[in-house]
C-alpha cells in the first residue's frame, strides 16, 4: 500500500484545489450565513462539482460513477477543506450514496446511485438520537405492520437533513438500545406524512436538522438490507464517512497552519518578525510535525478503504485511527490560529474563526477523539 | 478595635435601610450599572442604590473624600465589603473610571485634575474609556503612532486606537499619544485626558467571531484636546500606562478564579458545572460515562482548586509583605484555566454545546457556543499568554533577555 | 484558613532545610546505594532527627509529641524532599504513628506513640497486595480462631517493611476483595513466625519490602479498632500520608527547578546563556507557574489536616488534589530536569538523576496521579 | 527486468548455502558483531557469517568493489535486502565505519585514504568510533576546543571528547579538530582518521543514571597523527561532519519506528506491548480496568502507527524525488514517542517497573527501568529535540533566525 499519490491523483488534486480557490473561498461561506441560506452550501457551486464529476468519484461504474476511488473522493474533500466549501458531498454521497452501496439491493443501487451521480438527488443520513456521536443508541422504532413499517423516534445532527430529498435513518425492529443487532435501515421521503424535520442553526453556518417520526408509515420496500441487520452497513459507512471527514479536517488544518506561518513572517512586534521567537518557533515545528503525522493518518486510511484485501476491521482501525488523530490535531491548530494571529484573529472581519468554528463541528461529528480512541482500544482487544 | 465595630453595626443599619430590595438579588446583566452622561437605568431602584452609596463615597470607598471618596480605612472597607456581602447587594456602580483610571489619576493628577475627575468618577457621571492599542501595536504598545502635536495651548490628536472598550458609549477618554518623535520609542509616550464629544472623535464597533463586542475601532482627527489635560509630566506617559495595565491585569486574572469552582456564574443551570453538563447531556445519573472525559474534568477542577488556593495565597503573601507570585502568572494561567474550561464545555455538551442560533436550542446552550468562542481571547487581551511568560521568565526568575542579551555584544 | 506560614512554622522550615543541606545532602543518598546499604537511610542523621523531634512533630502532647501539627510535619518534609533524605518519617511517623492514632486504643497509643517519638521503635505500614495502589483490594485473611487472629496472605511495596520492628497491616475478616467493609488492622513483630520479610531493591535506593504470612498468629491484642471496620481509619491515615508524601515531592520539584533556573543561567551555547532562549524560558515560565499551584495544594492539604472543622471528606478531596497534582508536576519537572541539563544530566556523576528516580516511586506511592483524579471525581459525585 | 530476475535467483541460492543456519535466527544481543582487530565471536557462525558476506562485499552491498564493497545498483540492492528479510538473516557486521565514516570518506576521501580504509571497513576488520562532541560543547557542537597543530608532516592533537560511543573498543577514530583559531568558530575545524593505538590517547567509560553504558570520555595528549590523515581539506571539515551528522540523525529516528507498533523487539513477553502489560500488572482479562490509562495507551498507538506511516511515506517520498517530511522532525518525533512509550509503560508495571535489582524483580521488569532511563537520553543524543525543532522551523517552515536578523540591524 503505498503512501504516494499517483500522477492522475495528483491532477486530481491540483484541479480540485484551483476549483475551490477560485469558485468557492471562504467569502462564500461568510455570504451564505450573512444571508442565512437555508440550504447551507451554494447551489450553484453544487451544480459546477456534478460537473467536475466529484459525487461519481468513488462510486462504481456500473451505477454510474467513476471508480476513482475514496482515495480520490479524499483528496476532493481535502481541497474543500481548505476553503470551507460546504456541500452535499459528505451528506449525500459520503453518507447516503455509500449506505445505498452497502446496504441496498441491487435494484434501489441501480435506481438511485445514478441520480445521485448526476446530481438528482440528494440524501442524509440520520443516525445519532442524543448530543454525542453512538450509533448502536438507537431508540427509534419501527413496527411491522402488513407491508409496511410505522417508524417513531426522533434523530438529531443530520447534516443537510432539512434539503435532502431521501432520509436514511436507523430504526430498531428488535433488541435494548445498545445493542447492535435489531437495527434496520430505512429510506423516507422527506414529505412523508408524520415526518418533522427542523433546521438547526450551527456554529459552522452548514446545514444540519433534527428530525422526528410520529408514526411515519412506509412500505416494506424502503428497509435497505435485512431487517434487524443493518448495523454492520452502517457502521461500514460511517467509517467510510469518518474518513472522509478527517479529509476534510486535514485540509482545513493545514491552511490553518499555512495562514499561521505566513502571519509569523509578515507580522513584526519589537522590531523582529514574531517568527523569530523561539517559543513560536517550536510551536510551530510542533504543529508540523503532527500534521505530517496526520496526512500519513488519512492517506493510510483512504488507501485502506481502496484496497480490496483489507477487513472491516481494518477499516475501523483506521478511520478511527484518523478521526480521533486529526479531531486531536485539528483542536489544537484551530485554537492556535486564534493566539497565534493576536487580536485580529479574533475579529469576525477575519476568516480564522470560520475555521475554528467549523473544526469544532467536525471534532464532534460521526464521534469525536474521545469516542475513536475508545473504539480504537476496543479494536485492539484492550 | 471598639471603632470598627461601631463602624460594622452603623454600616450594617445604613445598609439595612438604604439598599433597597431589588439591589440585593442577583445581578443581571441588563441591569449593571454603567453610569455617564447618558446613562441608563433598566431597574430604577438601581439609581436610587447608586446616588444613596455615591452620597457617602462608597462607590470608591477608600479614595479621599477630598474628592469625593469614601474616606475610608483599609480595615473598614473589608468590613463595607463584607457587609455588602453578608446581604448580597449589588455592585452599585461598574466603571473604568474606578477600576482603571482612578487609580492613577489618584497618583499622577495634580489637584485641579482630581478635582474635576475624581467626584464625577465616584458619582458614575462621567463614563471612561481607554485609548492604548492601537491597529498593529498589539504585544508591542509602546510602538503607538497617536500623534498629539502642540499648537498654542492645545494638543492636536491624530490618529486611532482598537479594542477601545464601550468607546461609542463614553464619556471621556484617557489616552496615550505621542508627543516626541526623535527619542526611543517608550520615551515619547504622553497620558492625554479628553472629551470623546469633541470634534474629530468618531467609533466605530467591533463585529468579534463570538457576535457583537463591546469594543471599537475609534478615530482621532484634528482633535484638540487642551494642553491642561496632559496628566503626569510631558513624554513620561509610559511609567503611567504600565501602572495602569497592572490594574487591568489583576482584574481579567479573576477570569481563572470565577472559573476556579468550575461554575459559571454560580446558577444551577445544566451547563453551570462541568461535570453536571457531562452527566446531563449524557443521561448519566451516578458517575460520568466517558471515563476519559471524567478523567479531564478531575483534573480540570484539581487545576482549577489549586489555582484558586494560589490566588488567594497571593494576595495574603502581598498583604504580609511577603514575596508574592506575581500578577503575570494569575494572569497566564487564569486565561488559560479559562479556554481549557470551554473547550471540556463543548465536550461535554456534545452537538448541543455548537449551535448558533434558533429554536432547537436553548437560550443557556447559545450563550456556551459564545462564551467558549469569546474565551479564546482571554490569552491575548490584556497582555498576551506569551507575554506575561517572558515577565515570569525575566522578572520573577531571572533569566536574560535575548534582545538585550546580543546588544550588549 | 489563611495559606501563609506563621512565623514560627517559618523558624521551623528554615532550621530544617539547614540541617537537610548540611546533614544529609544528596551526597548521602549516593553512599547508601553505592554501599547497597540494608536500612537505605543513616542511622546516625535518623538519630538526629529525633532529636530534632521530628517524629513527635504531629503527635498529641499526652503522647509524647509536640502537637506541631501536620503543617510543621509536612514543612520538615518538604526539606527532607529538596535533598533527598531518607529516613523513617514516611514510614513510621507519617504511616505507622498516624495509623495508631486514628485505629488504635487507648493502651496501644500510649505505649507505643511515645516510643515513636523517642524513636525507640520503628513502624511499617503494609497496605497493597499488587503492583498497584489499592487499598481496599485486600485479599489477605485473618480468621479467628479462640484468642488469636491466623493470617495468612502477602503485602507488597511497603516502605521501610524490612527493618520495622513492628508492620501494621489490613486483612480481611469478611467480605469480598474491594469491598470496604470486613477489613481489619493487625499488628505484628517482625520476627513473628510464618513471616517472610523479603526486601526489594527499587530504583529510589530506599527500602520496600514484600511481605508473606503463611499462618501468622497473633494475639487479639494485637487488632487495632473494632474487627472489620478498620478501613475509615486506614483511608485517613493513608489521605495523611498522601499529603505527607505530597510535600516531600514539593520539595523535590522545587529543587530540581531551582537547579534547572541557575544551570540556564550559566550554560552559554552559540554564544550566549541557553536561558536567553524564549522556547526554554516558557517552559520553564510555565514550570513555574505549575509548581506555585503545587505549592498551594499542598498547603491547602496540610492545613486542611491541621483544621478540626474539616471533615474526613475535605480531607480525602485535599489529599487527593495534591497526591495527582503533585504526581502529574513532578514527572513533567524531573523530566525537563534531565532534558535541560543535555547529557551532562544522564550521567551518573551528576546528582539529578537521583531526583528523577525518587520522583516516580514517590508518584506511585499511595497511588498515583490517575488513581487520585479517579478518586477525586467519586468524591465530587461524578 | 530479466537481469534482476536473474540477480534475485541467484542470490537466493547463493544464500541457501551460505548463510548458517544459526545466523537465521532473530539476533541476541551478545552476538552483535561490531568487528575490528579484537573482534569477539560468541557464536562462531557470526565469524562465518561475516566473512562469507565480506567476501562479497555484501556488508556494504552498493559501495564500490573497486574499494572492497558489493557495487550493487539499488534495485540489486533492494532485492539483496528482501532476500536477506525472506530467510530473516542477521546483520553481518554492525559498524560505525558502515553506518556514519563509510558514506563521507567515499565522497570526501582521497583514493589513497578510500583504499586503506574501505576495505577494512567492509570487512570489518577495523572498529571505529567518532570523536565529535567535547566537554562543554553541547548542542554547539562548532565550539569544540580539541586542538591539531602541525609540526613537520604530523597534527600534534591535545585535548578531549566525549560522549565517545565504544572509544573502549575502537581501533580507529574520526574526529573533529580545531586547525584554524583566527576565523569564525565553524571555519577552523578539520575532520582527522586517526588509530586509537596512538600513544597519548586514553579512554575512561561514563556511567548513566541507567547503569553502565558504551559511552566514553577519550583523552588525547600530545597525540602525533600523520598529516596525511586529514580527510577533505584544511579548515574545511565541518561540512563534512554535517553531513555525517544526517545519517547518524536517520539512524536514529528509528528509535520511534521500532517503537511505533509499540513492540520491545517483538518479544512475546508481559511487557511487550503496553496494553498487555497494563492489562496483566492488573490482572485483567478482557479490558484494560484503567479506563485513564486506557486512553493514554490508545492515543500513543495511534501516534505511533500515524508516526510509522510517516517514516514509510517519507521514505517513498524521497524514493519519488518529492518532497520529504524532513529527517529532523522524524528524530524529534520518534524521540518523544519512546520517551511516552516508556513513561506509560513504568503506569503500566507500577511497583514492579521501578525495580533496580534483586531477585524480588523478573529480568525483564529489571531491564525495563534501565530502558526507561535510558530513554531520556533520546531527545538529547544525536542533536537535542530543541535543536531538531529549530531545523524544523528554520529549514522547512523558513522562519527568520533571532540571532541573524539582530545581526542584520
Amino acid at each position: 500500500m503505498a503512501l504516494v499519490l499517483s500522477e492522475d491523483q495528483q491532477l486530481l488534486r491540483d484541479s480540485a484545489r484551483h476549483f475551490c480557490q477560485d469558485n468557492a473561498p471562504i467569502s462564500v461561506v461568510r455570504r451564505l450565513r450573512d444571508e442565512k441560506s437555508e440550504l447551507g452550501y451554494d447551489e450553484a457551486i453544487w451544480r459546477q462539482m456534478i460537473e467536475l464529476g466529484w459525487p461519481g468519484m468513488a462510486i462504481a461504474e456500473k451505477y454510474g460513477g467513476f471508480e476513482f476511488g475514496y482515495t480520490g473522493l479524499g483528496l476532493v474533500l481535502e481541497e474543500t477543506g481548505r476553503t470551507l466549501a460546504s456541500s452535499p458531498l459528505i451528506s449525500s454521497v459520503l453518507l447516503g450514496a455509500s449506505l445505498l452501496s452497502e446496504a441496498g439491493n441491487e435494484e434501489q443501487k441501480s435506481k438511485l446511485l445514478p441520480q445521485i451521480v448526476a446530481g438528482d438527488l440528494r440524501l442524509a443520513v440520520g443516525v445519532d438520537e442524543g448530543p454525542h456521536h453512538a450509533p448502536s443508541r438507537v431508540a427509534c422504532s419501527a413496527v411491522k405492520e402488513g407491508t409496511e413499517y410505522i417508524l417513531t423516534g426522533t434523530k438529531s445532527f443530520i447534516l443537510d437533513g432539512q434539503t435532502a430529498d431521501k432520509l436514511l435513518v436507523s430504526a430498531r425492529t428488535s433488541g435494548e438500545p445498545y445493542s447492535e443487532g435489531g437495527i434496520s435501515l430505512f429510506m423516507l421521503d422527506a414529505n412523508a406524512q408524520g415526518l418533522q424535520i427542523q433546521r438547526t442553526t450551527m456554529v459552522d453556518s452548514r446545514n444540519a436538522a433534527n428530525l422526528v417520526m410520529d408514526q411515519v408509515r412506509v412500505s416494506e420496500d424502503s428497509l435497505l438490507g435485512v431487517e434487524g441487520a443493518g448495523f454492520t452497513a452502517l457502521d461500514t459507512t460511517l467509517d467510510i464517512a469518518r474518513i472522509g471527514v478527517a479529509s476534510e479536517m486535514l485540509g482545513s488544518v493545514q491552511e490553518i497552519f499555512q495562514r499561521i506561518v505566513e502571519y509569523l513572517k509578515q507580522r513584526e512586534q519589537f522590531g523582529v518578525q514574531i517568527g523569530a521567537f523561539q517559543a513560536l518557533q517550536h510551536r510551530a515545528a510542533q504543529m508540523y510535525s503532527e500534521i505530517e503525522l496526520c496526512r500519513s493518518a488519512v492517506l493510510g486510511a483512504l488507501r485502506c478503504l481502496d484496497d480490496p484485501s483489507a477487513t472491516a476491521k481494518d477499516r475501523a482501525i483506521m478511520a478511527s485511527l484518523a478521526k480521533a488523530k486529526l479531531s486531536e490535531v485539528s483542536e489544537t491548530v484551530s485554537n492556535e490560529g486564534i493566539q497565534m494571529h493576536g487580536g485580529i484573529g479574533m475579529t469576525d472581519e477575519f476568516d480564522i474563526g470560520f475555521f475554528l468554528k467549523r473544526a469544532r463541528v467536525a471534532q464532534q461529528f460521526l464521534g469525536d477523539a474521545s469516542f475513536h480512541r475508545d473504539r480504537y482500544a476496543t479494536l485492539h482487544n484492550f | 478595635m471598639l471603632a470598627l465595630e461601631q463602624f460594622r453595626d452603623s454600616t450594617r443599619a445604613w445598609l439595612e435601610e438604604n439598599c433597597p430590595p431589588s439591589m440585593r438579588t442577583p445581578m443581571v446583566p441588563e441591569e449593571i450599572v454603567w453610569g455617564g452622561r447618558d446613562a441608563l437605568f433598566a431597574n430604577p431602584e438601581s439609581k436610587l442604590w447608586l446616588d444613596r452609596m455615591a452620597d457617602k463615597g462608597w462607590t470608591c470607598p477608600t479614595w479621599p473624600a477630598e474628592y469625593g471618596g469614601g474616606g475610608l480605612s483599609s480595615e473598614e472597607a473589608k468590613i463595607l465589603a463584607e457587609e455588602l456581602g453578608r446581604i448580597n447587594a449589588r455592585v452599585a456602580l461598574t466603571s473604568f473610571g474606578i477600576s482603571m483610571l482612578g487609580p492613577v489619576l489618584l497618583e499622577y493628577g495634580t489637584h485641579v485634575q482630581k478635582m474635576e475627575h475624581i467626584p464625577k468618577i465616584v458619582r458614575g457621571e462621567i463614563r471612561w474609556c481607554q485609548g492604548y492599542s492601537e491597529p498593529g501595536s498589539g504585544s508591542d504598545l509602546a510602538s503607538l503612532g497617536t500623534k498629539a502635536i502642540l499648537e498654542g495651548d492645545e494638543y492636536v490628536v491624530n490618529g486611532s486606537k482598537v479594542w477601545t472598550s464601550y468607546a461609542d458609549k463614553a464619556d471621556w477618554i484617557f489616552c496615550l499619544v505621542r508627543t516626541d518623535f526623535e527619542v526611543p520609542k517608550h520615551s515619547g509616550i504622553s497620558f492625554l485626558l479628553f472629551d470623546m464629544a469633541s470634534k474629530g472623535v468618531s467609533t466605530k464597533p467591533i463585529q468579534l467571531i463570538s457576535g457583537s463586542s463591546p469594543f471599537c475601532e475609534t478615530f482621532f482627527d484634528n482633535v484638540r484636546v487642551p494642553a491642561a489635560n496632559l496628566m503626569g509630566r510631558l513624554n513620561e506617559g509610559w511609567s503611567i500606562a504600565k501602572r495602569l495595565l497592572q490594574h487591568e491585569r489583576t482584574m481579567i486574572s479573576g477570569f481563572g478564579l470565577t472559573s476556579g469552582q468550575g461554575d459559571r456564574g454560580g446558577t444551577t443551570s445544566t451547563t453551570a458545572s462541568l461535570e453536571g453538563a457531562a452527566m446531563h447531556y449524557r443521561g448519566d445519573k451516578d458517575r460520568l460515562s466517558d471515563p476519559a472525559l471524567r478523567d479531564q474534568i478531575a483534573q480540570f477542577k484539581i487545576d482549577s482548586e489549586a489555582f484558586a488556593l494560589t490566588s488567594q495565597r497571593s494576595s495574603e503573601e502581598s498583604k504580609q509583605g511577603g514575596p508574592t507570585a506575581t500578577s503575570s502568572m494569575l494572569k497566564y494561567y487564569g486565561c488559560e484555566l479559562n479556554k481549557r474550561r470551554y473547550e471540556l464545555l463543548l465536550k461535554a455538551m456534545g452537538s448541543q454545546g455548537l449551535g448558533w442560533d434558533g429554536d432547537e436550542f436553548e437560550e443557556e446552550e447559545l450563550q456556551v457556543t459564545r462564551e467558549w468562542l469569546r474565551s479564546k481571547a482571554n490569552s491575548i487581551e490584556g497582555g498576551t499568554a506569551e507575554v506575561q511568560l517572558n515577565i515570569v521568565a525575566k522578572r520573577v526568575l531571572g533569566l536574560p533577555d535575548m534582545l538585550s542579551l546580543i546588544n550588549k555584544k
